[in-house]
């Protein structure tokens, strides 16, 4: 095989790696668009969020020392021990589900009803008060991941398929992060476990049916309120793995939150409404922008990533307006 | 009508909140929020400390108290402008931006308003022709003497010929990042190497492309300009790709506490500096024994030392050498900001001055002239230690290539001067 | 009672103003319209019956344009229609309402019917932009006439309410006055007095037959209540399943036997 | 009291059309307008001029160019910052290229510039509806900012793709560049602010903004009346990217006076003048104003008095500052999901029954 053909290959395994990384953040955003029709910009930031209090519980931080520092004088930071990564995940999904109940009880419970748009502001609002809240709750300064997840490329990988290319090219075999493999993993057992979760389970079912028509579920006794805290709270899960799977790749700090921006392609892409798309979207951005920008990026200057992306899945919609998974549109009058 | 109300509220808070004339005043427009607080709070944290040191321990520069007005820009442009107007009022002697954008912005203001503005490694590099930029300071070196400086040593480690050799630029694509672009260009051109240009888009979270790119390319050397989270995503790259750390350059803005890996991660990783690193200088003694044990640090302690905080502090003492100078140039105590300027024009930071400042060899002696603004643009190589974790100088303050780097700066800030319908100075 | 034409009694042999020629629609493998021809005559009021799903609102779409059927010709005031979009068509003088409102929720009365004059205005943006002079004039011209429609449809004092906040009733008589406004060769009205009580109802038959009185306006309308299609229409045409079963003015229509079996037979 | 409408009778059409019917409206709207143009510039000193009401009036502008989007057309969009991008490098490129130029021309032909390359980005709006629109207009958003900050030639090949506003006049006063005076540069934004506002209401309450309204309230019945969605969608993003032109080019020229794609016009930027749109109330030309007033004002007055005032540390003033930012926009929406425009609105049919409670 030529190397250039093996490059290829590599390019377009690694944007679906890659895609798989948008996946998780989109899969948030799905999960809250389906169940409540709000378009919840906030779901970067709680991931940038969930992953701080990981870390911050993992290291013992003292929450909102700072404040507390800048208040009575003190001077205190930590608490002083550690604790195992399996119990700070624990803990930490604790608190979204803490902060899902909050979100339900002071902002959506009022703002039932509303208009999208409106919904879509309100947890704008909501992301700023999250990045200032969890600065001031954990500071803002850069934190380590470290939940045993090993990174690097895959030594196995490159020397299996060191022999492939040609005599004499330029090849160093095939090159495959660690890291992204897990994330691969992460991201199947996570799809898999919701799509049981939702066909199997009572509660999944209600969270169908209140997908499919507010009004017939609330009208056979599915309580909005309850469901609402749950999508929530599952949201801020998913927001955890990605967090996690995103804070390893590049620490924990203030520019995490903005990986939603990679997450709305993927949306455009797969549909508001799919989890299937969010994953398929996810894989065919990965590629398409990799792919761009290995072919076409040194051409015009490269760091074509960003718009290309969008542009990519704008052409999709102008053929489909709804997205490659979304529920058709059908005008009538 | 409730806006109304806000807005008078507001007027008043503003015309209330003006803060107490201190005598002499060094502004801070910090970034301890947004993406890139990481770097810019011990920054901050340096240039607070050095002169709350001056104040407690001499009671101030020449016996006038010198204060600190902080704000925040959040690294954004636009408040960089709010934080300029609302501290200018106050008798501001320097600006320090801490930001190439602001930096920008703040050139044609500084110039009206008489107020001198320092950018030390950072902002506008031809900034260096004092003829044009009459209120611009970019010593001690800027980032076209750092990228010069780079390729100096690459050309050391390779005996002095790198002529077909590979180097690629990973830099943030942005006016920062871009700057050294035609010094390599023009370097490459006079050594013979290739360049790769390989840009990362803000925030920089997402390099697999580039680093793929790196890694079917392999280039002999890579220098990074990046900045924020950028750095470390690039060096966990580098290092999943098994690229060698000591064939790796960052700028100045790449090489802090931040930009390190794991362990030995990144041992051997080398970059540029114009200041020294690590806290054995008799400084630390005082403000260990003034600022935070006296409860007085900007920050909580954990940065003192660090490759920012020290940015920080010699940024501060250059400000407090220079206002020392327009005080004996002008023989008064409460000097203002056109003097300040005078004085950072003869500015001598000779060994003997640092010395006395408590920071002996901290950075390249250098002097400040009329016709430049940016020094002989001395800069050295620190290296990073992953055995005890830490960053060590290598070598020492040394001249970049200034044959390829003036007629750069001529041409740069001559377009600017005809663009803007500057006559430059006699000098 | 029925209303007679006017146009046709003076000349004998009344002039189309509408004329569809084997008309056929079909959404993917689904037929909704199967080969209908029928006309429509300047100034009749030509009611469209038929029972849930045979076809009538589609009919109604396919003239005004928001339907393109695959076979079959539109004769529109004596040129043949071909691929025209629906605004194409407002402007060669067909207005419609709709079976569930379709008002601008989010603008007042006037500005409803304001639009509806849209056709009839020309001012381009820059006039617009510049209000006093050229725009400024048309739009009190325009005013003046959507006045006289409000006198007309009795609705002066809501005039500058939001329509949102308007009951069912009214709301339904706005929307026949946007279709008035664009002073329409030929009204559409698409189960103008559905959900109306009886007073309502009534007082929507004066309006119908007040337009068509005093505009001459031609109407074609869809309409559930036969007692009040019987009073007020000239001609009735009947469709079942997509098909038309049944032609003529009420009261063959309701002697004919196809008719009967197939749509009035199953209310008996 | 005087907020009364009784007697005050309208015998034209003209007359009831006016911009504002009721007589203490107008008075008020001519006091205001006596104060921007003749009280204040005696007292603005630098620091409100360029730190409150030059971007006050320069977001207004933007606010208003979207709000004839979003509010008026029903077109979400997020690509404001691109086309405010766009019209700040028309404006370097028109300054540089033609130093005689006068800055009115210059920021006007900006917002033309701006207005084609709007309508060019606002052709998928034909087929692509409410979020995905919005999530396709961020295409415009990162495509033309990477254009930008790619193509030498918008930033005439300088070193770093900085571009600086030289020094330009008009009638031999001074409006760009250093030596303007805090007074000219707010004059000059407050003409074009009063102006475009102007025009902006008089294509609302016509034909034109009949047919957005239409489009943006029941598209299918806005065709069948006349109105043909592709003009009607175009005109809509020609005249908001000019809006946002002018204010891109104003946000440049007069009040940063150097600017670099990446860092100034930003996704932040679009979030930002979005968040004024609704906040001071969708469809209000009103509410673009209050909307603008907030965004700028919020954070100077908290920073202000946080910092100013309370003495607290900056980084925790920042946070805090989000924290209550983020909340009050939270809070608004729940107490008035229709802006601070709808609140006023609401005080005033109060007003007009006051003494009477119904």
């Amino acid at each position: 095989m030529s190397a250039d053909f093996l490059y290829t290959l590599e390019v377009i395994l690694n944007g679906l790696m890659a895609g798989v990384m948008y996946s998780l953040v989109a899969l948030g955003f799905v999960l809250i668009f389906k169940a409540s029709g709000i378009f919840n910009y906030a779901q970067g930031v709680m991931a940038l969020f969930a992953a701080m209090t990981l870390v911050g519980i993992q290291t013992g931080q003292i929450p909102f020392a700072h404040l507390i520092n800048a208040i009575f004088g003190t001077e205190m930071h930590h608490f002083g021990w550690q604790v195992p990564a399996f119990l700070a995940i624990i803990l930490t999904v604790g608190v979204m589900v803490l902060f899902a109940m909050i979100v339900e009880k002071y902002i959506l419970h009022h703002l039932v009803n509303q208009e999208p748009i409106i919904l879509f502001m309100a947890t704008i609002g909501l992301a700023y008060f999250m990045e200032g809240f969890g600065d001031i709750m954990w500071g803002s300064e850069i934190k380590t991941m470290d939940v045993g997840i090993p990174s690097g490329g895959s030594l196995w990988l490159e020397e299996y398929t060191l022999g492939w290319a040609a005599e004499g090219e330029r090849y160093w075999g095939m090159y495959i992060d660690k890291l992204d493999m897990v994330a691969t993993l992460v991201a199947v057992i996570l799809v898999v476990s919701l799509t049981l979760f939702s066909q199997y389970t009572k509660t999944g079912r209600a969270l169908r049916a209140v997908a499919d028509d507010h009004q017939a579920a609330l009208s056979v006794g599915i309580s909005l309120r309850a469901i609402w805290v749950i999508v929530w709270s599952i949201a801020g899960f998913v927001a955890l793995v990605a967090g996690i799977m995103w804070g390893a790749k590049s620490g924990v700090q203030f520019s995490l939150s903005l990986i939603a921006l990679k997450a709305l392609p993927v949306l455009m892409l797969g549909g508001f409404t799919s989890i299937p798309g969010a994953i398929i979207g996810g894989l065919i951005i990965g590629v398409g922008e990799k792919l761009f920008e290995f072919a076409i990026g040194p051409m015009i200057g490269g760091a074509t990533e960003n718009w290309f992306a969008y542009v990519l899945a704008l052409m999709f919609l102008v053929f489909r307006p709804q997205g490659l998974f979304g529920e058709k549109i059908i005008e009538r009058v | 009508m409730k806006i109304k109300q806000l807005a008078t509220v507001a007027l008043t808070t503003l015309a209330v909140s003006a803060p107490v004339a201190a005598d002499l005043v060094f502004p801070s427009l910090s970034y301890r929020t947004g993406p890139y607080a990481a770097g810019g709070a011990p920054l901050a944290d340096g240039y607070a400390d050095y002169f709350t040191l001056l104040n407690q321990r001499d009671g101030g520069i020449g016996g006038v108290m010198a204060s600190v007005p902080e704000c925040e820009t959040g690294y954004n442009t636009a408040k960089g402008v709010e934080c300029y107007e609302s501290t200018k009022g106050d008798g501001a002697l320097v600006y320090m931006p801490l930001s190439t954008g602001m930096t920008y912005q703040l050139i044609p203001k500084v110039t009206a308003d008489d107020i001198p503005l320092v950018t030390t490694g950072y902002g506008r590099t031809s900034a260096a022709n004092g003829r044009v930029f009459s209120h611009v300071f970019n010593f001690p070196a800027n980032y076209w003497t750092g990228a010069s400086r780079i390729i100096n040593s690459i050309m050391e480690e390779a005996g002095g010929d790198i002529s077909g050799k590979n180097i690629a630029l990973v830099y943030h694509n942005s006016g920062y990042g871009k700057e050294p672009i035609p010094t390599l260009k023009a370097l490459a051109e006079k050594h013979n190497f290739n360049l790769t240009l390989i840009p990362v888009d803000h925030p920089g979270q997402e390099q697999k492309s580039q680093w793929l790119q790196i890694r079917r390319e392999r280039p002999d050397n890579i220098i990074m300009y990046g900045w924020g989270v950028m750095n470390q995503v690039a060096l966990q790259e580098a290092a999943n790709i098994r690229y060698p750390m000591d064939q790796m350059y960052g700028i100045w803005w790449s090489v802090t506490e931040n930009d390190k890996l794991e362990g030995m991660g990144s041992h051997g990783y080398k970059g540029a500096t114009f200041h020294n690193v690590g806290s054995n200088y008799p400084i630390f003694s005082d403000i260990q024994k003034y600022v935070t044990d006296a409860g007085l640090a900007a920050g909580d302690g954990s940065n003192v030392g660090s490759v920012m905080y020290n940015r920080g502090l010699y940024a501060a003492m250059l400000a407090a050498e220079a206002a020392k100078t327009a005080q004996n140039m002008f023989g008064v105590k409460d000097v203002t900001s056109g003097q300040m300027r005078d004085a950072f024009e003869v500015l001598d930071m000779s060994a003997e001055v640092m010395a006395a400042a408590g920071m002996p060899n901290f950075g390249p002696a250098f002097q400040v002239s009329c016709a430049n603004h940016g020094g002989p643009g001395l800069a050295a190589i620190q290296q990073w230690d992953g055995n005890t974790q830490e960053w060590k100088l290598i070598g020492d303050f040394e001249a970049p290539d200034m044959e390829v780097i003036a007629p750069l700066i001529k041409a740069d800030s001559e377009a600017y001067a005809k663009e803007n319908n500057i006559t430059p100075r006699d000098c | 009672m029925s209303i007679q034409n006017t146009t046709a009694d003076q000349q004998g042999q009344p002039e189309v103003l509408l004329d569809l020629k084997n008309i056929s629609l079909s959404f993917g493998g689904v037929k909704a319209i199967t080969d209908i021809s029928f006309d429509i005559y300047e100034g009749e009021v030509r009611a469209i019956i038929g029972p849930n799903g045979a076809g009538k609102s589609s009919m109604l779409n396919v003239i005004n344009g928001f339907y393109h059927p695959q076979e079959g010709e539109i004769w529109f005031d004596g040129k043949q229609r071909t691929g025209m979009k629906p605004y194409e068509i407002a402007y060669q003088g067909i207005a419609r309402t709709f079976q569930n409102i379709a008002l601008f929720k989010g603008m007042s009365v006037l500005d409803n019917l304001m639009t509806g004059r849209f056709t009839h205005m020309n001012k381009n943006l820059f006039w617009q932009a510049l209000w006093k002079g050229p725009a400024e004039q048309e739009e009190i011209i325009n005013r003046e006439f959507v006045e006289h429609i409000i006198d007309f449809l009795e609705i002066q004092a809501i005039r500058k309410t939001p329509v949102g906040r308007l009951p069912y009733g009214l709301q339904k008589r706005v929307e026949l006055g946007r279709a008035l406004a664009a002073q329409p060769k030929l009204l559409l009205l698409d189960e103008p007095m559905a959900g109306m009580n009886v007073e309502e109802k009534e007082d929507m038959c004066r309006f119908i037959l007040d337009v068509n009185d005093t505009f001459g306006t031609t109407i074609a309308l869809i309409e559930h209540d036969m007692g009040v299609v019987m009073d007020i229409s000239d001609r009735v045409v009947v469709l079942d399943y997509g098909r038309k079963i049944g032609d003529g003015d009420p009261t063959a229509v309701r002697n004919d036997q196809t008719v009967i079996d197939a749509y009035l037979g199953v209310s008996h | 009291m005087f907020y009364r409408e009784s007697g005050d009778f309208k015998k034209t059409y003209r007359d009831d059309s006016q911009t504002f019917p009721i007589k203490f409206d107008r008075r008020r709207y001519y006091v205001v307008m006596a104060i921007a143009f003749l009280v204040l510039p005696w007292f603005i000193t630098d620091y409100i001029a360029n730190a409150v009401m030059i971007p006050f009036l320069v977001w207004a502008i933007a606010a208003l160019g979207l709000n004839i989007l979003v509010g008026y057309c029903g077109q979400l969009s997020l690509g404001t910052g691109g086309f405010m991008a766009v019209g700040a490098y028309a404006t370097y490129k028109l300054m540089t290229s033609f130093p005689g130029m006068d800055m009115f021309s210059v920021v006007l032909l900006s917002g033309f510039i701006t207005a084609f390359v709007g309508m060019i980005f606002g052709l998928p709006s034909l087929r692509i509806k409410g979020f995905y629109l919005a999530v396709a207009t961020l295409a415009a958003q990162f495509f033309l900012v990477w254009l930008l900050n790619k193509v030498p030639w918008f930033y005439n090949y300088s070193a770093s793709g900085q571009i600086t506003a030289p020094e330009r006049s008009m009638f031999g006063i001074i409006i760009t560049g250093p030596y303007a005076s805090p007074v000219t540069g707010y004059l000059f934004c407050l003409i074009l602010a009063i102006g475009l506002a102007w025009v902006a209401r008089n294509l609302t309450r016509g034909r034109l903004g009949r047919s957005w309204m239409a489009i943006r309230d029941m598209d299918i019945a806005a065709e069948i009346i006349g109105v043909n969605p592709l003009m009607a969608k175009l005109s809509a993003f020609a005249v908001s990217s000019f809006f946002v032109g002018v204010a891109g080019s104003l946000f440049f020229s007069v009040y940063l006076g150097a600017a670099e794609v990446t860092e100034a016009f930003s996704i932040n930027v679009s979030f930002a003048v979005l968040f004024m749109v609704i906040i001071g109330g969708l469809g209000s030309i009103f509410g673009s104003f209050v909307g603008a007033a907030f965004m700028v004002l919020m954070p100077v007055l908290l920073k202000n008095i946080l910092v100013g005032g309370l003495g607290w540390p900056t980084d925790l003033a920042a946070h805090l500052e989000f924290i209550i930012v983020g909340a009050l926009i939270v809070i608004f929406l729940i107490v008035e999901p229709h802006g601070l425009a709808q609140m006023a609105r609401v005080l005033k049919e109060k007003l007009r029954l006051w003494p009477f409670p119904h």
